[in-house]
């Protein structure tokens, strides 16, 4: 009993503070609570964690704590049981330690914002979500934990609710969600429906013993159900359209939430539902066109955005494409391994373009930055860090994981590998872009003397920077062998291997000529494919084919449709009727209640007479028989 | 004198029968009576045929679980006792009645 | 001999529980109350609850009734008022009763073997250690929660006594 | 049948001698509230006013068995039974001594030995009540009327303090019938500690037993708690319309009351029969000296040329003293008697006790008397109780 439930209560306790008396604390306080009880929780992981022996080779099989019978209802026993096994000590460490950071720099970066307490109570309450969705042993609760976030994310997003926009982007993301979770629900039902429980291990073990689908049968459709609620959680095609505009919060929750942890759910759930998957090759197979697709897909868009979170939003969502790419080639291991890497760097650039913005108090356009490598040296360095990182530059972490995606894509379909390169030189090529627009050549901001962030921001800046650079070595995979087998790494064609290597460097060279030896080309680019680039440039026409697609026949449905047909129509009408059905027959047994105790008495008893007689001539016998 | 017929050991029906005519005597108490308290006491009556029932099918079982009911009965009996004491108490103090007729005015 | 003793006791309790229907006086009703919880105590010796029987003394017949009795002197109850009952009542109640007990005689006689019987001293759980083990392990949270139910009958009782009426 | 044969002989003894040391207990009572307040009490009815407690009987017996005109008939004949009936059943469970040895015959000196004595004891004095109640409402008097409810009231708030105090104890002794309550008290510390409720460890029961006593005074409406029969409130309380032999019921349950709860004082916390320091230091020659002493002390008294009286009577007791001395001194016998001895001598000094503080005390105002049980000896037992359970879980293995 390692008092796993302590972790995700530590933060909830720090919610329940901030949230109930926030308002009356003083800021140091409010500081102290939010962080603070993060870092306990991260902690009390590496305690828990060092105590199973996830750091000393030990943690083979699953550990799980019962604490309680949630749901009692039929054959289906659902419990409130957390479980640690090296997926879950990965994810555990992930969260909580990028919590600590992002929770160190909001300190910093929220300190001129209003209802600082309101942030950092959501923030709370989102890790104590999220470890819950990690912890969690059974679907329903991963289901909780899933919900949970998703609620965290729109409150957070929406966090400027004074701004449209960003409201707008707060609901876009909640309802997008929904149609995710909708299909994970039905998911759930199914596996009820189809093993009898939601427990992980005896799902997966009933899993493991099943014969593999080569036609699609019930598992497939769990199996793309599933999909369903990760491509919504984790921002893939079609439902990717919330995270770009999820931009709209605070930088540290684009951080948080929409980089480092959540958006990596739909991984882990995918992952640690890999049994699953196993026996469904189709569903695999549909993970991994859509990551491949997504990746590619949201790459291209990354190139010409001028929103530096924006930019670093579609990386996101292409790095996340990757993950689905591993994952949908069974390389599990090398999923989650990116889910790592991806959380070290992606932060960190999120918090450096934070730190970015915060300099220029609140400029996002890259045409509005510029040379800001005197002005503030140490976000330009951590940013150089994370930037090799993601542009995969070989002996980074993101290159060691994203070498081990390709490898496995190379393995299951040579296509899906050159399509993954290409689009890993694009990645490099649009974050360079970024990174040379904004640090390089002269300043064309308006706003004057950007300023060096406080310590607490480049502090927690400094640490990524340095995981994101050595933290390929720590070897995922190979931790993660007890749970997913690693194929034997058959070798890669020298050409792949050689390409592989020099891409992310073929990639950043390019972004230095274009936006640092001759600015002049990528408008002349433009110019000469306008009608690509605009395409690009309004991602596709995306959002508004959603728009007519989808959002206005729904509206116009419901207007016409359910609101004045059904609704005043139909149910009002049944509610009204059943309101005067009701009146009617009560004024005729008002009469019954006479207000006197002993008449109400009389028809209590009338009854039991009634019931006894009935048990007298049928003869049932509650119980006590012969 | 003539011997009567009695069997060695008492059935268990006839506890459970005991039990179901001292209920239905506090049934009739609660329904003819029109004193608060002597109502009240009726229901004090049901509550011991009921835990009369609970013993014995505790013995029926060989269980102990039966006693632990009856002594939450009588629990509870007390908790109501005193409670229920009290609201006639203000009854009288409001109305200067007993009469449980004369408490009606939740009708209609 | 258990039989006699049954069959006494049992009377016992039946007349004085029909007694306390009859009497029009709450004190008279009240003794007789008293009377039938007397019998019960014995008849769950008879059935081995020993710990259950004095408690039966203790709580019902020592403390609710007397408070019972208390309550009526305090208000100083008199006799009810004699009304013209309703006929049918009387007509229609008392072969009501009757039938029910009936009926309900028959169903437990169908759920019941009449072969088992009580004999006294076989049952051996009821004793206060039994009790007791079983109240304090299995039974803890609720025994818990009547303690915190008896706390809040205190308060309410004292809120609704002291209570002045203008 | 021998059983019941048995159980018949044992229940006419011990109804006897009940009855008879109630009559006494009062004598003595008399006597002894008497010396305190230096008179000499009952001396005219027979040698050193011995006979008083007969005549008091044969007077109560012959009086005119008067009744009230505006009294609840029935209750009011049924209240004294109910006191006296109930006080008389509760000594049913006491145990006076070990077990009775004639030759192949053996028989525990105890009527029945119930294993929930103790409960057995606390549901009747619950039920006792009723008499008390019932007997202030059915004589529809006020003063009756208040001394009813008085009394009821106050045995019910002191039932709480009292069974509290008798709880703590029996956590100890871990038992429920007094007779293995007794033997769990048997033994000495160090030899000559004797292990008392009172005196044993882990936590020695001293407070609960002072609690037990006060309640006790309560229950069995003594000085200073005598305040249902009030008499310069109440004129006497709830028996103020009772004459002859239903007063005489009451007087009676009264002093059985008080006998009961002695022995019950005795049995739980000083130990019943247990001596008060072991044999080999020669505990059994206790009651052959005291009675020696108190022969000599009679001789002595009776004989001296100044006194004028009790020229006859003295010696006679000093002789039977001596005597009953003797038969200490013989070893069948003394078995027998020895526990009895002890027994009965610390019942007889509770009761002792009973008497003296009705000899010094004034008696408490009634809300007082409330605020007292509630707010000082309930809180009291109740922590008592705790630190008792506290310190045996503790120390149990």
């Amino acid at each position: 009993m390692q008092n796993l439930w302590i972790i995700p209560l530590l933060p909830l306790a720090g919610f329940a503070l901030n949230g109930l008396f926030g308002r009356r604390f003083p800021k140091a306080v409010i500081n102290t609570i939010a962080v603070g009880s993060v870092l306990l929780a991260f902690l009390w992981v590496l305690k828990s964690l060092s105590a199973l022996g996830a750091f000393s080779g030990g943690l083979e099989e699953t550990h799980v704590e019962h604490y309680f019978t949630w749901i009692q209802s039929g054959v289906l026993n659902i419990g409130v049981d957390f479980a640690v096994d090296r997926l879950t000590a990965v994810m555990l460490l992930i969260v909580t330690g990028i919590g600590t950071l992002i929770h160190i720099y909001a300190v910093g970066y929220m300190a001129h914002e209003g209802g600082y307490y309101r942030f950092f109570a959501y923030l709370n309450l989102f890790m104590f979500f999220m470890l819950t969705l990690v912890l969690a042993q059974n679907f329903l609760l991963l289901f909780v934990g899933w919900e949970g976030v998703g609620l965290c994310s729109y409150l957070l997003i929406g966090f400027y609710f004074t701004e449209k926009f960003a409201t707008d982007a707060g609901n876009k993301a909640f309802i997008v969600n929904r149609i995710g979770d909708f299909g994970f629900s039905l998911a759930i039902f199914l596996i009820t429906i189809h093993f009898g429980t939601l427990d992980f291990g005896s799902v997966f073990s009933q899993a493991k013993a099943l014969p593999i689908e080569t036609s699609p049968g019930w598992i497939t459709a769990i199996a793309l159900l599933l999909l369903v609620g990760a491509t919504g959680k984790s921002a893939q095609i079609p439902l990717y359209v919330w995270l770009p505009d999820a931009m709209a919060g605070p930088t540290p929750v684009s951080a948080l939430i929409h980089a480092a942890t959540m958006v990596t759910a739909g991984v882990y759930m995918i992952a640690r539902s890999s049994s699953i998957f196993l026996h469904s090759p189709l569903a695999l197979n549909v993970v991994a066109v859509i990551g491949i697709a997504t990746a590619f897909f949201a790459a291209t868009i990354g190139l010409v955005q001028n929103d530096i979170k924006k930019v670093f939003a579609y990386s996101t969502v292409s790095q996340l494409g990757y993950m689905f790419v591993g994952l949908g080639t069974g390389a599990f291991s090398a999923g989650i391994f990116h889910v790592m890497t991806h959380a070290f760097f992606k932060a960190l650039l999120f918090l450096g373009a934070g730190s970015v913005i915060h300099a220029l108090s609140g400029e996002q356009d890259l045409r509005q930055m510029g040379g800001l490598a005197k002005k503030i040296p140490i976000t330009c360095g951590v940013l150089f860090c994370a930037s090799i990182a993601i542009a995969g530059v070989p002996f980074t972490s993101g290159y060691f994981s994203k070498d081990l995606i390709l490898e496995s894509a190379y393995e299951y379909a040579p296509w899906m590998f050159w399509v993954g390169l290409f689009t890993a030189g694009m990645t490099a090529f649009y974050v360079f872009r970024a990174f040379f627009l904004a640090f390089t050549g002269k300043y064309r901001g308006k706003v004057h003397h950007p300023h060096e962030s406080p310590f607490v921001m480049w502090g927690p800046l400094a640490i990524l920077a340095a995981l994101s650079l050595g933290g390929g070595f720590i070897n995922i995979p190979k931790y993660l062998e007890p749970l997913f087998p690693l194929a034997e790494g058959s070798k890669l064609p020298p050409l792949a291997s050689f390409s592989l290597l020099s891409v992310g460097l073929v990639g950043i060279a390019l972004a230095y000529v274009m936006y640092v030896l001759a600015p002049g080309l990528p408008e002349s680019l433009a110019s000469s494919f306008r009608p690509i680039y605009t395409l690009i440039y309004n991602k596709y026409f995306i959002d508004e084919a959603y728009d007519s697609a989808v959002v206005h026949p729904v509206i116009d449905g419901s207007r016409s449709l359910l609101w004045r047909t059904i609704d005043a129509g139909a149910i009002d009408g049944t509610v009204n009727g059943v309101g005067k059905t009701a009146r009617a027959i009560g004024s005729v047994l008002r009469h019954a209640q006479s207000g006197y105790i002993r008449s109400y008495a009389g028809w209590v008893v009338a009854g039991a007479i009634l019931v006894v007689i009935v048990m007298g001539l049928t003869g049932i016998s509650f119980g006590v028989t012969r | 004198m003539p011997e009567i017929p009695l069997p060695q050991s008492v059935p268990l029906a006839w506890y459970l029968i005991l039990s179901a005519i001292l209920f239905s005597l506090g049934v009739a108490g609660f329904l003819f009576r029109r004193n608060v308290i002597t109502v009240f006491m009726s229901i004090e009556l049901m509550l011991n045929a009921v835990n009369l029932s609970f013993v014995t099918f505790s013995y029926k079982f060989k269980q102990v679980d039966g006693h632990i009911f009856s002594f939450f009965v009588m629990v509870v009996a007390a908790a109501e006792a005193a409670v229920g004491l009290a609201i006639i108490l203000t009854i009288f103090k409001n109305r200067q009645t007993l009469e449980i007729d004369e408490v009606s005015s939740l009708k209609n | 001999m258990d039989a006699i003793l049954f069959l006494l006791f049992a009377a016992i309790a039946v007349i004085c529980a029909v007694n306390l229907v009859l009497q029009t006086h709450p004190i008279s009703s009240a003794l007789s109350l008293v009377g039938v919880m007397g019998a019960l105590a014995l008849l769950y010796l008879q059935l081995g609850g020993e710990f259950i029987a004095a408690a039966q003394l203790i709580v019902y017949a020592g403390a609710i009734m007397v408070l019972f009795i208390f309550v009526i002197m305090l208000l100083n109850a008199g006799k009810e008022r004699k009304l013209p009952r309703k006929l049918w009542v009387t007509f229609a109640g008392v072969p009501l009763l009757a039938g029910f007990i009936a009926i309900a005689a028959f169903v437990i006689h169908r759920m019941l073997p009449v072969t088992e019987g009580v004999k006294f001293g076989s049952m051996t759980h009821g004793s206060p250690q039994e009790i007791g083990r079983s109240l304090f392990q299995t039974y803890l949270l609720p025994f818990e929660v009547t303690s915190v139910l008896i706390l809040i009958a205190i308060l309410g009782a004292v809120v609704l006594a002291s209570k002045e009426i203008e | 049948m021998n059983f019941f044969i048995v159980s018949l002989i044992k229940s006419a003894l011990v109804a006897f001698v009940l009855l008879t040391a109630l009559a006494y207990i009062q004598w003595v009572e008399r006597k002894v509230l008497a010396h305190i307040q230096l008179r000499v009490g009952p001396r005219r009815v027979g040698p050193h006013g011995l006979l008083q407690p007969l005549a008091d009987v044969i007077k109560l017996l012959t009086k005119e068995d008067m009744l009230p005109s505006h009294v609840n008939k029935f209750f009011y004949f049924l209240a004294p039974f109910i006191a006296v009936m109930f006080a008389l059943i509760s000594i049913a469970v006491i145990p006076f001594g070990t077990e009775l040895k004639i030759g192949s015959f053996s028989t525990p000196m105890q009527l029945t030995d119930l294993n929930i004595g103790v409960l057995f004891v606390l549901g009747l004095s619950g039920i006792g009540v009723y008499g008390v109640a019932l007997a202030g409402w059915a004589s529809n008097n006020k003063y009756s009327l208040i001394g009813g409810l008085r009394s009821s009231a106050q045995m019910i708030s002191y039932e709480l303090p009292m069974a509290m105090a008798i709880a703590a104890p029996l956590l100890m002794l871990n038992s429920l019938s007094f007779r293995e309550l007794v033997d769990g008290q048997g033994g000495f510390y160090f030899g000559f500690i004797p292990r008392w409720a009172i005196f044993q460890g882990p936590f020695p029961q001293i407070i609960s037993f002072l609690i037990f006593i006060i309640a006790a005074f309560a229950e069995t409406n003594r000085v200073p708690f005598d305040l249902p029969e009030a008499e310069n409130e109440l004129v006497a309380g709830f028996h103020t319309e009772y004459g002859s032999m239903k007063f005489a019921a009451f007087f009676m349950a009264e002093y059985c009351n008080m006998v009961t709860v002695s022995c019950v004082g005795a049995l739980l916390f000083l130990g019943g029969w247990q001596p008060l320091w072991p044999a080999e230091y020669g505990s059994q020659f206790v009651p052959t000296l005291i009675f020696a002493i108190s022969g000599l002390i009679c001789l002595y008294h009776g004989l001296h040329p100044a006194r004028p009286f009790d020229r006859f009577t003295l010696p006679v007791f000093g002789v039977i003293f001596l005597g009953i001395a003797a038969i200490f001194l013989i070893p069948i016998v003394a078995t027998i008697l020895l526990p009895l001895f002890w027994f009965l001598a610390k019942v007889g000094i509770i009761l002792f006790v009973y008497i003296w503080i009705r000899g010094t005390l004034p008696r408490f105002r009634y809300d007082q008397l409330m605020n007292f049980a509630w707010t000082v000896l309930f809180p009291v037992a109740i922590v008592n109780l705790f630190v008792t359970a506290l310190s045996v879980a503790l120390t149990s293995k």
